[in-house]
């Protein structure tokens, strides 16, 4: 086990990745001489040479169509898309072309690509600072995957590059400095963490949060302030895939609590909660001893002003907020 | 800015010369030109089937026939290797037919039908066969441009001699994927050849309507691209632009644009009523038809006599009965099975695997309360 | 009265708006020698010339950017994108152009910008019969309206056009022949029919549908078989707008009914009913006597197969069966 | 292919003639000289304050500096008229100041202040005044090339005759939002004068990787549209350029691509650690300073003296100095007031007003099982 950054956690895979697979290309805008705009592929195009570490145009579209294509032409592209803001810009090749492809030409190829994309704000403004989840989680032919640890970043982004389907891999940028204990790689042993398992990462009695990426640490410290101050003992999912839904591990852990709270950070119209908290209640209606609460983005463009931020990014104690409502 | 003018006056010359053989340019064989007459036959008697069982109802959704436009695939696809990759359009029946799918699955899968190339989840849009290297028809417009540059960028790097050839209209010109996939081919100088079908309109839309220059080949300019323009209605034209494109391709020099000018004779698709343009300008192309022109061409050339031309089309026909009567037959997909190939590596939501570990792990992990920003 | 189609009416709006202010103009593709491409703005260029009903090229984010341009130089543009499938193309102009600069440039303008688009099926495969109601009904700053009825569309469109927000105007293909009665136009009186008022469209106290654009006449026509053999009174709400939804109605007929069915037609997994569930369930959890259940889209690409097609698609049948299980 | 030449050695020719005054070129008064002189000063202290408030952490988010570029805004925007519509991306400051935006208000507004330009809402790269006809700056490259489009299209609809400018960077012309753009402007033949500040990097990329032409005026080329290149760290090659461009398009002769040869002397934002460029490369550029080259021909012209720019200088620096205070007095936007202004006609989900009818006008709706399909 190591102490590594997220960034460092992610970074080691793409290049552990391309040291075993050759076929394995990384492209993407400010990526090379840059580093990248969040420097986690830095240092690699020194290493591999720019026909593995392809520095691109700025053209979300053309990147993502082309990753598209050399995944077809036998590559294992991982497109980095500089933020997911930008990803709009690529959602048509997303949705119409890489999430379509096996299906719509009847099974003759897949597509094995990797969208690597960042979620995240801190004064960054209305156009970049959202965060899409959700959009991506509906659109059959997708998996989509947002680790909140160095070890899951690592062992999913592994699990990614491998699968034959084409992955939305979401990481945020408030984690890229957080450190965590990562496995050594050793020959021979699994260092895959597979796409479509949840974790249970705190076991508890009367309340399940269910969270992602940086809401996973939402949730965990909320969880440690209701133990501590209000005696209730919270259970805390690490979601880590959000299509498939590992639904099982929530509604087992939903039938002992019979309360749930979900932690998204995308808008709470229309976001990813929505759908988590659709799909549980049918589950688990006669389960539920009160309306499951969702704590999300308030529905408004995030406004660049620190203080103006600062009221409409979820925390830790509005996940705390949500579970006495339901006490 | 209505109707546009009739057959192109500009005729490109033909560069290649003629010397192999006296009769025949560009060391062509008499059987390789009945090969492309028979083609072009073939797509134009499918397409014909196709529009009949279309008013049937035995195909439903949208057909986009090729009626007019034979000259440019069978040109371009004989002009090139079987082994290259070939990607095009919705209107792509030429393309599966010339690449010598087999015209039942074709048909099959305008039908909807599981012995369909695609078991009748594509439909007419998207015909497919990666066995032949024909990675299919696209309906959103230009997207599969930057997917050819990928793919042509794939056989770059995998040290492979196949090039791309990838199809559109003049009307995927104004969409912005066209850039991004032409800057991308000529920035990496990929083997690949783009092929616009100028046939005048995108839709309803005449080509002054969509573009502010008429020759689709200045817009390869831009990116240092050569760009040829050629006769898209005289198959010969077509196939000495495509060759010596592809030969430029293959030896490294990098991508190469051929706009091949062409009409379409037929609507759009089925359901279009065809208000924007003169019947009479429609009447003007057709007299260019390059199937009796090409059959002409064969039998002053003796490729075949006018008999042998007949007998070929007695074939296809009998070929097209046969394919209609195999799409007839076959079976509807299972809606059984309508949720299967999604993924190539299924997901199933009922079997999540959520290893409950202690939170120790976890804990490990130091949060920063203010992450370093990003320089975007 | 007049018994006018869809398309008639989703025509006569334009028309007559565009007689009452100049600085009415259409954009789109195949709109001016076509007609458009579900024939809507047939005979509308012959009538206004091609300076206000313009024929543009294939280039969706390009249509939604220039139009968003011409809204703030002081024109009203309506912009069709020929179907909601090619919004994808357009969508970065949608979030971060139209939605976000009244907010994010401190008020200083707005955006009076209406985008026509279609949803629909009809063997049209898998890139052709999307639909994505949910995801602009989840961005702040837009409003979305998705009518069902010819004089929804007249009413609706025409406070569209004169509404000084961007609004998504979604049709949808298997309506346009449909026929309604519309009110004549009277000078003077009131023609436009509010954005964000959901309407009772039959009345009932056992169950509430609630529907929009098509799947409201499969609701309606599942009230009448669950009336029928079952005996069963159902309430039908015609949404009509869906930013902002109307909740006080919604919730105004679950505090009678105690059973909700939502009914939509796109996918279920993070489609908006699974929005529209997480919010009435927030609402109204003590009033349900069941889960609320969701008539929606499988999340399977659309086939082109009309067998295949056949087994995806959201109708009456499953309406009347969403309710049977909860009764 | 890292890093990139140093100053272009092709210098554009001034093709406007000197007549008018035998001592300024351009029909320039000394008045205009100091003008833009003093503007050029103003920008280039604004953001010197700027970078020393981010590292005060007054500033968050991103800032992208202008320095080295001043001479590109403050040439064109004195090239044309005081009401022409102005567009430009997030590296927006050079912008707003030459275009007379409140130096106070823009501080305020980088400091996320209720006094900023839009309140604190946008921050440093969405500056915008709309009583000055400065419609902003934007944040995802590209975007607002068919905004201006659009702003242009609305002025030759109502016959009004302002020309938009659209200040944009080398990195754009790589996305096909920008082809979208100009293919617009040129089809409909739009009042705008597209200005491609080409400084050699689009954020880490070098222009050799972003694009495989180096003179971004030959991506107008395919649109039919008159391009130029300019000297960008020389305010009146900039200055003769645009003021040609505003008269072309004024009259009514369309749209004119501008390019303007410059570079940041800064990174691409305060986080860039410039990893893809020679500290060498910047140095050469920097001796091309556009403010002392400028004051320079100022002195030798005698527009003023050493010492009359040294006032200025003091006077902005001053300027500057309460500009800074202003915007460290402005009060914080007030957090309950975050949700207002989403909308011009604000949507309250509590008011939905559902007008109870009675089944019988709906039952007028006759479904038609299968409806007509559209020809797309
Ligand atoms: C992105 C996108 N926009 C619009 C459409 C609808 N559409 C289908 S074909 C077509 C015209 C295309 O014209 P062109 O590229 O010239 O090809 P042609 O049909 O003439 O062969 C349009 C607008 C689409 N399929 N995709
Ligand atoms: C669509 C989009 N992709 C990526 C980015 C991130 N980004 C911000 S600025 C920039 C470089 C732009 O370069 P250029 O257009 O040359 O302008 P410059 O910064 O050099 O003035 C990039 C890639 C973005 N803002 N928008
Ligand atoms: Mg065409
Ligand atoms: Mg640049």
């Amino acid at each position: 086990m190591a102490l590594v950054s997220y960034r460092e956690a992610v970074r080691g895979a793409l290049r552990d990745e391309m040291l075993r697979d050759e076929r394995v290309i990384l492209l993407g805008e400010s990526i090379t001489g840059y580093g990248g705009s969040y420097a986690v592929t830095k240092g690699l195009v020194e290493e591999f040479g720019s026909k593995r570490v392809m520095e691109t145009p700025i053209a979300e579209a053309g990147i993502v169509g082309f990753a598209v294509g050399a995944a077809m032409g036998g590559l294992l592209p991982v497109a980095e898309l500089m933020t997911v803001n930008f990803a709009l810009l690529a959602l048509d090749q997303i949705v119409n072309s890489a999430a379509k492809f096996h299906y719509m030409f009847g099974g003759q190829w897949s597509v094995p690509l990797v969208v690597r994309t960042v979620s995240g704000f801190g004064q960054l403004g209305p156009t970049h600072s959202q965060t899409f989840e959700g959009w991506f989680a509906s659109v059959p032919g997708l998996k989509v995957v947002m680790p909140a640890t160095p070890a899951d970043a690592r062992g999913l982004l592994l699990a990614s590059i491998r699968d034959p389907d084409p992955v939305i891999f979401i990481e945020h940028s408030l984690l890229y400095s957080t450190r965590g204990e990562v496995p050594e790689p050793t020959p021979g042993e699994a260092d895959e963490i597979p796409i479509g398992s949840a974790k249970v990462v705190r076991q508890g009695d009367d309340v399940t949060l269910v969270g992602y990426s940086r809401m996973l640490l939402q949730a965990l410290q909320a969880a440690e302030v209701l133990e501590r101050d209000d005696g209730i003992s919270a259970e805390v999912i690490d979601l880590r895939t959000l299509r498939p839904v590992d639904y099982p591990t929530v509604v087992e852990s939903v039938r002992r609590t019979h309360q749930l709270v979900l932690c998204g950070e995308d808008w709470r119209t229309g976001g990813f909660g929505a759908d988590l908290l659709s799909e549980t209640q049918d589950r688990c209606f006669d389960d539920l001893d009160g309306p499951i609460q969702r704590v999300a983005m308030r529905d408004i463009p995030m406004a660049y002003s620190r203080q103006l931020e600062r009221a409409l990014v979820p925390t830790s104690d509005q996940v705390v907020e949500a579970v006495r409502r339901l006490n | 800015m209505a109707a546009s003018p009739g057959p192109r006056r500009v005729r490109p010359k033909r560069t290649v010369s003629r010397s192999v053989d006296p009769e025949l340019p560009l060391g062509l064989t008499p059987a390789q030109c009945r090969h492309m007459y028979r083609q072009m036959v073939l797509i134009r008697r499918f397409e014909d089937h196709a529009a009949e069982a279309y008013a049937q109802a035995k195909i439903g959704g949208f057909l986009h026939l090729y009626i007019g436009e034979e000259a440019v695939a069978v040109g371009a696809l004989n002009a090139c290797r079987d082994d290259d990759h070939l990607l095009g359009h919705y209107r792509d029946h030429g393309y599966a037919l010339a690449r010598g799918c087999d015209p039942k699955r074709c048909m099959a899968e305008l039908f909807g039908r599981e012995d369909g190339l695609c078991h009748g989840r594509g439909g007419s849009m998207h015909l497919a066969d990666a066995s032949r290297n024909f990675w299919g028809g696209y309906a959103i417009v230009g997207s599969h441009i930057p997917i050819g540059a990928g793919m042509a960028y794939a056989m770059q790097y995998q040290h492979r001699d196949q090039v791309v050839l990838d199809f559109f209209g003049d009307g995927a010109t104004g969409n912005g994927i066209f850039h991004e996939g032409l800057n991308m081919a000529a920035l990496w100088n990929l083997p690949i050849i783009f092929i616009c079908e100028n046939n005048l309109y995108g839709m309803g839309a005449t080509l002054a309507e969509e573009s502010p220059v008429s020759e689709m080949k200045i817009k390869a300019e831009g990116y240092t691209m050569p760009s040829v323009q050629c006769d898209g209605m005289d198959v010969l034209a077509v196939y000495a632009a495509v060759r010596e494109a592809a030969e430029h391709c293959r030896s490294g020099q990098g991508p190469v644009f051929v706009e091949a000018l062409t009409y379409r004779f037929r609507g759009h698709s089925m359901a279009d009523p065809e208000l924007y343009r003169d019947k009479s300008e429609v009447q003007r192309w057709r007299s260019q038809d390059p199937i009796p022109r090409f059959g002409e061409f064969c039998v002053e050339h003796r490729v075949c006599s006018q008999k042998e031309l007949a007998q070929i089309n007695e074939e296809v026909e009998q070929l097209m009965l046969d394919a209609v009567a195999f799409a007839d037959q076959s079976p509807w997909p299972d809606p059984a099975e309508v949720g299967r190939g999604i993924y190539a590596k299924p997901i199933d939501p009922e079997a999540g695997v959520a290893p409950s570990v202690s939170a120790v792990e976890l804990a490990r992990i130091e949060a920063e309360p203010e992450a370093k920003q990003a320089g975007i």
